[in-house]
């Protein structure tokens, strides 16, 4: 096992890390109106606080051997009883490092972007709270030195993403939607649960360091169990099959916390786990072929829902199912893939971030519109939205030089590594991403204005439009930069295991054919959506088109398979609590009552039937005394 | 041993404070109530300063013993003394009488039809607090009994006067239900007696009974006798039918009181009393009651999640938690007993936040518990919607709270002894989320529903009371080593009379945390 | 003879009160198979006292006699006093009293 | 008045034995006969306005003396008037019970304040009811004081009855017991028609009883030659032939003595005479005759059949399951106040029973105290009824009951302490009873026969408990009764009895000695 090195320096203040937003969520949902006014600023501040601290960080830390990057610090003894002891401690390696970055700034971007955004909203102070939360539990969650403290971040991330979706609680559907995504996460979290359960009972302890340390001594049986555990939680997580249905719904939320939260990190959170847990994955062939899977099949559900959509955020949901579908793919192929799904999960957490604030962007100006079928010719009164989301759109699509490319192209790459089949799946999705996204381009930018009459749109002022550019630029350069610069398989590899570095001739050959595919839908999408006019109701289309429509009958299936069938059960429980145990405890009492008005009947009043008793009694008496003596 | 008298002194001061409320000329209740305050948090700062003074790493599992004779004539004495359970059970209910006294300042006269006084109220309240504290704290089991029995009392009255439209029928089911259990377990606590006369005197003292050795069939019989009462108390599955009832029918605090400690005293009795002194039994019967412990855990989130009125969905929600806190308990494992441990501590805290919050919003709808009846309070009372929100998160076990400590060292412990039962108990956590959400959804989101508009958001002394339960649950869940420190020697104690180990792991590690402990 | 039959005789007059009581309205004819009975045992007592050769049962049958006078005298009372008020010594007249 | 004078009888036959008779122990059934000679001759020459007074001052005076006797008696055993008469524990124990108890009783019957015409008696029981000379009695405002004679004869037959070692003394003892009783069950002053009716069923129903009794004495004497218990025990051992005499004998003794007792299937005029009697007479037959009757049981069963155990011990085990459930089933079904309460009484007796059963010292001991404990906590609870009333006298109507607890708390928790002791909710000297009684009975290997008591003081605590119910949880409306505000006497006999059912209910160590102490009947 890797060592472990004490936290000094700027290391042993790693807790502040989480404390800074935590402090701002309790000073902001405590404080009570009195914060109203300067709320939302501490809030951003404390973001940007640990995002400067994570920085100091990473310089720190490269200025270590690559082996002594794994820093952990210890805070206290947090649960323990015989055998067990699991500590409040956290981990900081290159792993959580990149994710801290990524969390703190992409955060820190966002909640500046929200201080405009949300400018209007009564509730904007809870808002901020409430982000402030989710920074915190994340940061949690990726810097816990064990799985049951990561537990905690990963429900403090579930909470937040519910508080945040039902921001609006006001309307019914986002209500529901939070509920939906809770509980639907909660299924994952059953997942993770047993996992860490089988931990401790395999090795008697659940932190990563004793977990990976032993990994190699545990039977395959074991690992594949938890491996398969795992991928649960992850599919909870990261709305990956089975368990997607509830990531569409979330777009009720605020577009802040779709772009935080349901884009860039919350929703990766699952890559995470699995790339984290790599050790137990390396061991356990079939639940890293079963990760692929799921993987492979939520890239297409995600690309599919994402080209029927004509909900701007919805539509952009499915992009990220589909990409984290990547993610998962690239993270079920081993250790050549681990590095390239973080890679991707850093590029998209960018530019997917930069798209869906975009859409906010886009939404503001169109009075919270999100049918791309009444936007359209956009380009000409939103100039920075326009540029900013079409540089998002060359990242996702996977343009050189554009940050996506790099990544996307990756993956693929190791796909083919591991097996052609899946390579070509990954490119054949590849080539479906550029197709919704350029239909999502054209169908708000350009073309012909179908704005409802009302609707005046106008460029977002900077303190949204910044946050837009500087993402844009990152989505842009971050996958030269992590590649070239910042040598991202050697910074991972000692945590990941080593990446087989890929050979140039099939890389070539691969980004070729993805090149083309992704040409070939961008282009479809480009001809459908601009050739003809674009038609404000939606036409009835294909029957794929309908069912896509309908997330492809997720909701529908958990509707009929478990929903229906949990509240038929408790209605009839509650029935038979009613008639039958309680109306057994209650039949009882009825029974002496009417027993005792059965009995009194015999006290007729009438002294000869005394008499008649007692004499009867007397009789009786002799007759048993008798009985019993003779007998 | 110590010669201050603290459990006594403890005891007594609720009381003194009952008789002196009662005892107060009528109409000063403004007095009765801060009289009663006062009292309530005298008591909770001894039972501090006891908890201070209690050495958690010490050999002696039981400390502040007392014992004097009380009826010679069968052996029964005056014996007290706290372990590590007892006493985080008495820190738990002389935490939440306070709250209660403070939450109810206002509710007999709020109620429409009060039968009551308002001292009476305040007065039953502390009377019931003694009876707790005593409940916990007797190491004779005749004290033990008496306190338990005399604890129903208290509570009758306090669901029978001052409680809603079916108090009479709910607080007569309530006690018969109680008195049935009490009754069998006399029945058996003589037979104990019996038994242990046969070695010459006979004793009630646990001490004495805890190291006896029973014959199995023995045994068998008089486990029966305890465990019944204890699971009506508790309440197992299917022997909880009075708890919806008495739920529903009293007033919010009581029902605090009810659920979040006096049912407490069945599952205590389990390990106090049960397990100790029964061991065989305790093991052949362990099966059939992780059986009970795991329908009672899903029935009871199912009917939960069909209620709708909200008391009636508290009541069921704990009693399916109440499974689970069984669970721990009967599968022998170290981590699972301190789980259930601290989840009865957690569950009490919880309860009283769901309850009280609850309460506060049917005061200012003229009581009304039906979920159907409310609709995004949230807008109209978004303080109390927050607090509300909390209580079902910390009923559904939200990590980073003490519940979810309980909740997951319960499951984890059963997982360790049976792998099914404990995988399965597992799935609790997502119907737990279903009905808690659920019901926040129903009454907290959407439009504001008709009449709810004009409720006022929860006031300073409704926030005092409900911010200790809130901050507790959110210190002691991200540092328990309060209750742990203290209740795992207990546990071990329990672990070590029943005669059980703990299952090692497969790979035989030690189990210490990672090197970073060492440092 | 054998005083073994007065013990059946004294048995047969008991069975006889003890029907009378059953089957008899009027209380003072009650009452007086009542006295029937008592004195069924004061024959019996005689004759046992016969049988086994000592004074005690004739002792008590003396005893006897006074008892059931004192009894008589308060029996009377009672039953007088109802005839009186409600004109009638039927016992089950007076039936206010059941269930 | 028997013994003594057939004791000077034969001196003045055969001057050279003269009776060896210790009057010292005797004294206080001496002193309750003469104290009731001494009130009728009151009665005959003292004028009507002096009377009351005379009376009361005998009637306490006495009781206390004979108290004193019995105090002065403590300890000894001795069989005296020639084996006629056994002073020991378990006898002294329960005269000194009777006396406490019957001085309590004395005090509800001399109240005169709750009633606004006079006491709980007829001015003159020979009236008519509803006449036009009760009517004047009534407003001359005359006093029955003829009821303080009966009630020294009857708490010296009853001080005779549990010290009776022969089954002539027995009798007679039974007799001067109750036959004051049936008049007194007569006398009540409002609804007059029950309290006769009440009297007649008690009179006809006790001498048919007693008849059984009588003639079951008989047939032991044919049996053992002998009337005295002891002589009986020593021939049961001795010829174990002739069964049937003996087997017959012994059932209908016992069935004397269970009637008296209101055991099922002897039980029904319980809950007539319960009903129809003045209420303070009520408190006094419920609390004393069944100590008495008690008394009487145990030691005919433990002294002279003794030897029988095994046959009488199933029997009463069956009895006493019927008398525990018919008992407390038929009362959760009452609505008369009186008449609930006579039937718990009933289920009682069936509790106290299982003790008796046990046949074992700690068998008889936890019977003592059930008994000690039972009789206080009755004559309070019978003080509280009493003095629940309106216009037309006491309301025993249990619906009259509603919401008293509002209208006057005190008395209304009052009632609710005996109404816990009856049900046994410990700190009640009634749960230390159960407790007692119960575990005698484990310890005689009686489990079943406790369980069955178990579920029968569950039913048992459901109606006591209705009543808290409707004290309580109920609002006064305009049926609610009026308590009236008693004079010293009730005031004193209510604070007794709910002390001492609260003491013995927190600290029983004393009495659970003395009892203990009381060792088994002498024989």
């Amino acid at each position: 096992m890797e060592q472990i090195m004490p936290a000094t320096g700027a290391f042993s203040l790693i807790w502040v890390l989480i404390a800074l937003p935590l402090a701002g969520a309790a000073v902001l949902l405590l404080g009570g109106r009195m914060t109203n006014k300067w709320g939302p600023y501490l809030g951003v501040l404390t973001v940007v606080g640990s995002a400067a601290l994570g920085v100091v960080m990473l310089l720190q830390m490269m200025g270590l051997p690559a082996e002594d990057r794994s820093i952990q610090q210890v805070a206290y003894r947090w649960v323990f009883a015989d055998g067990l002891s699991v500590d409040m401690a956290f981990r900081l390696d290159q792993l959580s490092m990149v994710f801290v970055l990524l969390i703190t700034i992409v955060g820190s971007l966002i909640h500046v972007y929200s201080l405009g955004y949300m400018e209007h909203d009564p509730d904007r102070r809870k808002f901020f709270g409430y982000l402030n939360l989710f920074v915190a539990a994340m940061l949690l969650l990726v810097l816990a030195n064990n799985y049951l403290l990561l537990y905690v971040g990963w429900e403090g991330v579930g909470l937040a993403s519910y508080l945040l979706i039902g921001f609006w609680q006001v309307k019914p559907s986002a209500a529901a939607a939070a509920k939906k995504a809770f509980i639907i996460n909660r299924v994952g979290d059953v997942g993770l649960g047993l996992a860490i359960m089988v931990m401790f009972v395999t090795f008697g302890s659940v932190t990563f360091a004793d977990v990976f340390g032993q990994a190699s001594a545990a039977s395959e049986g074991t690992l594949t169990a938890i491996g398969l555990l795992l991928l649960l939680a992850a599919c909870g997580k990261s709305a990956q099959f089975p368990l997607q249905a509830w990531l569409l719904d979330a777009m009720e939320g605020p577009t802040p916390v779709s772009a935080l939260i349901h884009a860039a990190t919350m929703v990766t959170a699952g890559v995470y786990l699995i790339v984290r847990s790599n050790a137990i994955f390396d061991r356990a062939v079939w639940a890293a072929t079963a990760v692929v899977v799921v993987g492979l099949i939520t890239v297409f559900m995600g690309a599919i829902i994402g080209s029927a959509k004509d909900d701007i955020k919805k539509s952009l949901a499915g992009s990220t199912m589909s990409q984290i579908g990547y993610m998962i793919t690239a993270a079920g192929l081993g250790p050549i893939g681990y590095v390239f799904a973080i890679f991707h999960l850093l590029t998209h957490g960018v530019f997917k971030a930069g798209l869906f604030l975009g859409a906010g962007s886009v939404m503001h100006g169109m009075n919270d519109g999100v049918n791309m079928r009444r936007y359209g010719a956009l380009r000409k009164v939103m100039v920075i939205t326009t540029i900013t989301f079409f540089i998002g759109y060359l990242a996702i699509i996977g343009i050189p030089p554009f940050a996506g490319f790099w990544s996307k192209d990756e993956i693929i790459h190791a796909a083919f590594e591991k097996g052609p089949v899946i390579g070509a799946l990954l490119i054949l999705g590849a080539g479906i991403t550029g197709f919704y996204m350029s239909r999502m381009v054209a169908m708000t930018f350009f073309g012909k204005a179908r704005w409802e009459d009302d609707v005046h749109p106008h460029e977002s002022k900077a303190v949204m439009t910044i946050p837009l550019i500087i993402l844009a630029i990152g989505s842009t350069v971050l996958g030269m930069a992590l590649l070239f610069w910042g040598h991202i398989e050697e910074w991972l590899e000692p945590v990941t295991g080593i990446a087989t570095a890929p050979s140039p001739l099939s890389t070539a050959a691969t980004i070729g054919i993805s090149l083309a595919f992704v040409i070939v839908g961008a282009s479809i999408g480009w001809i459908m959506y601009l050739r003809r006019e674009v038609p404000i109701t939606a036409p009835r289309g294909s029957l794929l088109t309908r069912a896509a429509r309908r997330d492809l009958y997720g909701d529908d299936v958990n509707e009929v398979l478990v929903v229906r069938p949990s509240y038929w059960l408790s209605r009839v429980l509650v029935w038979f609590d009613r008639a039958w145990v309680d109306g057994f405890v209650n039949g009882i009492a009825a029974f002496v009552g009417g027993f005792s008005g059965r009995l009194r009947r015999y006290q007729s009043g009438f002294a000869r039937s005394y008499a008649l008793s007692m004499v009867g009694g007397a009789v009786l008496v002799v007759l048993a005394l008798l009985l019993v003596r003779l007998s | 041993m110590n010669t201050v008298p603290w459990l006594t002194i403890l005891g007594a001061v609720p009381l003194v404070g009952s008789a002196v409320v009662a005892l107060l000329p009528k109409g000063r209740d403004l007095i009765a109530k801060q009289v009663a305050l006062v009292f309530s948090l005298a008591t909770l700062a001894l039972t501090i300063v006891v908890a201070l003074q209690f050495d958690g790493g010490s050999s002696q599992p039981f400390q502040f013993i007392e014992s004097v004779p009380w009826i010679p004539a069968f052996g029964i004495s005056y014996g007290l003394g706290v372990d590590g359970i007892g006493l985080v059970l008495i820190a738990l209910a002389a935490t939440l009488v306070p709250v209660v006294i403070l939450a109810g300042w206002r509710d007999v006269e709020d109620t429409p039809d009060a039968r009551g006084s308002v001292k009476g109220y305040f007065a039953l309240i502390l009377a019931l607090e003694t009876t707790m504290i005593g409940v916990f704290a007797a190491t004779d089991v005749f004290l033990f009994y008496v306190f338990f029995e005399v604890m129903l009392v208290p509570t009758y009255f306090l669901i029978g006067r001052y409680g809603g439209p079916q108090r009479s029928y709910a607080a007569v089911k309530f006690l018969l239900y109680s008195l049935l259990g009490g009754l069998f377990m006399l029945a058996a606590m003589i037979g104990l007696y019996v038994v242990s006369a046969q070695g010459g005197q006979g004793t009630f003292n646990w001490f004495d009974l805890a190291g006896m050795d029973i014959d199995p069939t023995t045994q068998k019989m008089l486990f029966l006798g305890f465990f019944f009462a204890f699971a009506i108390k508790a309440p197992l599955w299917p022997f909880h039918t009075w708890l919806p009832d008495a739920a529903g029918a009293a007033k919010p605090g009581t029902a605090v009181l009810l659920i979040g400690v006096l049912d407490k005293v069945g599952t205590f009795g389990m390990i106090r009393y049960c397990l100790p002194i029964f061991p065989a039994a305790s093991e052949f019967y362990a099966p059939v009651i992780i059986a009970l412990a795991l329908v009672g855990l899903f029935y009871g989130a199912f009917v939960a999640l069909g209620q709708g009125d909200m008391k009636r969905l508290f009541a069921y929600s704990s009693m399916s938690h109440f499974g689970l806190i069984v669970l721990g308990i009967f599968v022998f494992t170290t981590i699972g007993q301190s789980g259930s441990v601290v989840y009865m501590v957690a569950h009490g805290l919880s309860t009283a936040a769901l309850f009280l919050a609850a309460g506060f919003l049917m005061q200012r709808n003229r009581g009304s518990s039906l979920i159907a009846d409310y609709s995004g309070v949230n807008k109209a009372a978004p303080v109390l919607a927050g607090f509300f929100l909390f209580g079902a998160l910390a009923t559904l076990a939200l990590p980073g709270l003490v519940s979810f400590i309980g909740e997951f060292m319960v499951l984890l412990g059963s997982f360790q002894r049976f792998l099914w039962v404990g995988a399965i108990a597992t799935l609790g956590i997502v119907i737990t989320a279903a009905y808690a959400l659920r019901l926040y959804q129903r009454t907290m989101t959407g439009p504001v529903g008709p009449g709810l508009e004009g409720i006022g958001d929860l006031r300073g002394r409704e926030i005092t009371a409900l911010m200790p339960v809130v901050a507790l649950t959110i210190l002691l869940g991200l540092y328990p080593a309060p209750v742990l420190n203290v209740v795992n020697p207990a546990i071990d104690n329990v672990m070590s009379s029943i005669g059980a180990t703990d299952p090692a792991p497969v790979l035989g590690s030690t189990g210490t945390s990672s090197e970073g402990t060492e440092q | 003879m054998n005083p073994a039959n007065y013990i059946v005789l004294s048995a047969v007059l008991f069975s006889i009160g003890a029907i009378g009581v059953l089957v008899r309205r009027n209380a003072i004819v009650v009452f007086m198979c009542v006295e029937l009975m008592l004195n069924a045992a004061n024959l019996a007592f005689v004759a046992f006292a016969r049988m086994n050769g000592n004074l005690d049962g004739q002792v008590v049958a003396f005893f006897v006699m006074v008892v059931a006078a004192a009894e008589v005298v308060v029996g009377l009372a009672i039953i007088v006093q109802i005839f009186r008020t409600r004109r009638s010594a039927s016992i089950d007249e007076p039936n206010l009293l059941k269930y | 008045m028997s013994a003594p004078a057939f004791g000077m009888h034969l001196a003045d036959v055969v001057p050279f034995n003269l009776p060896s008779i210790d009057y010292r122990l005797i004294a206080p059934i001496l002193i309750l006969m003469g104290a009731g000679l001494l009130s009728v001759l009151v009665e005959a020459f003292i004028p009507r306005r002096g009377r009351r007074p005379v009376q009361l001052i005998v009637v306490f005076v006495a009781l206390l003396a004979a108290f004193a006797m019995v105090l002065a008696a403590a300890g000894s055993r001795a069989v005296t008037a020639e084996g006629s008469i056994a002073i020991d524990g378990p006898g002294l124990l329960l005269q000194g019970t009777l006396l406490l108890v019957a001085l309590l009783a004395a005090m509800l019957m001399a109240e005169r304040m709750v009633d606004p015409s006079g006491d709980a008696f007829a001015p003159r029981a020979s009236t008519l009811p509803g006449s036009e000379d009760e009517r004047q009695f009534t407003q001359r405002g005359y006093l029955q004081t003829e009821i303080w004679p009966l009630f020294c004869f009857s708490v010296s037959g009853m001080l005779l009855f549990v010290v009776s070692n022969d089954l002539l003394i027995m009798f007679v003892a039974l007799e001067i017991m109750s036959l004051p009783l049936y008049l007194l069950a007569g006398m009540a002053r409002r609804r007059r028609l029950l309290s006769q009716e009440a009297a007649m069923k008690y009179f006809l129903l006790g001498a048919l009883s007693s008849a059984f009794f009588l003639y079951g004495s008989a047939l032991l004497y044919g049996f053992s030659g002998s009337i005295d218990l002891p002589v009986i025990a020593d021939q049961i051992t001795a010829k174990p032939s002739q069964s049937w005499l003996l087997m017959i004998g012994a059932a209908f003794v016992l069935i004397g003595l269970l009637f008296k007792v209101g055991a099922v299937p002897f039980h029904q005029w319980v809950p007539d005479v319960y009903q129809g009697s003045p209420t303070p007479v009520t408190g006094f037959m419920a609390a004393t005759v069944k100590i008495a009757a008690f008394g009487a049981l145990l030691r005919v069963l433990y002294v002279a059949l003794g030897g029988l155990q095994w046959d009488w011990a199933p029997m009463l085990w069956i009895i006493a399951i019927l008398t525990m459930v018919v008992g407390s089933v038929i009362a959760i079904t009452q609505t008369d106040i009186k008449r609930m309460l006579a039937y718990s009484s009933i289920a009682q007796a069936g509790f106290i029973l299982v003790g008796v059963v046990a046949a074992t010292r700690e068998g008889l001991a936890s019977a003592l105290f059930y008994l000690i404990a039972y009789a206080f906590t009755t004559i309070g609870a019978f003080a509280v009824i009493a003095m629940a009333r309106d216009s037309s006298g006491e309301a025993t109507h249990l619906s009259r009951w509603a919401g008293l607890g509002r209208k006057s708390p005190i008395v209304a928790t009052a009632f609710t302490i005996f109404m816990l002791a009856l049900a046994g909710i410990p700190l009640t000297s009634g749960f230390i009873a159960k407790f007692s009684v119960f575990t005698a009975a484990i310890a005689a290997g009686d489990t079943w026969l406790v369980i069955v008591a178990v579920l029968a003081s569950l039913v048992a605590a459901f109606f006591y408990l209705r009543v808290v119910v409707l004290m309580f949880f109920a609002e006064p409306g305009p049926e609610t009764a009026t308590v009236a505000v008693p004079s010293v006497f009730t005031t004193v006999a209510l604070a007794a009895g709910a002390t001492v059912t609260v003491v013995l209910g927190v600290v029983p160590q004393p009495v659970l000695e003395m009892v203990a102490n009381a060792d088994v009947f002498i024989r």
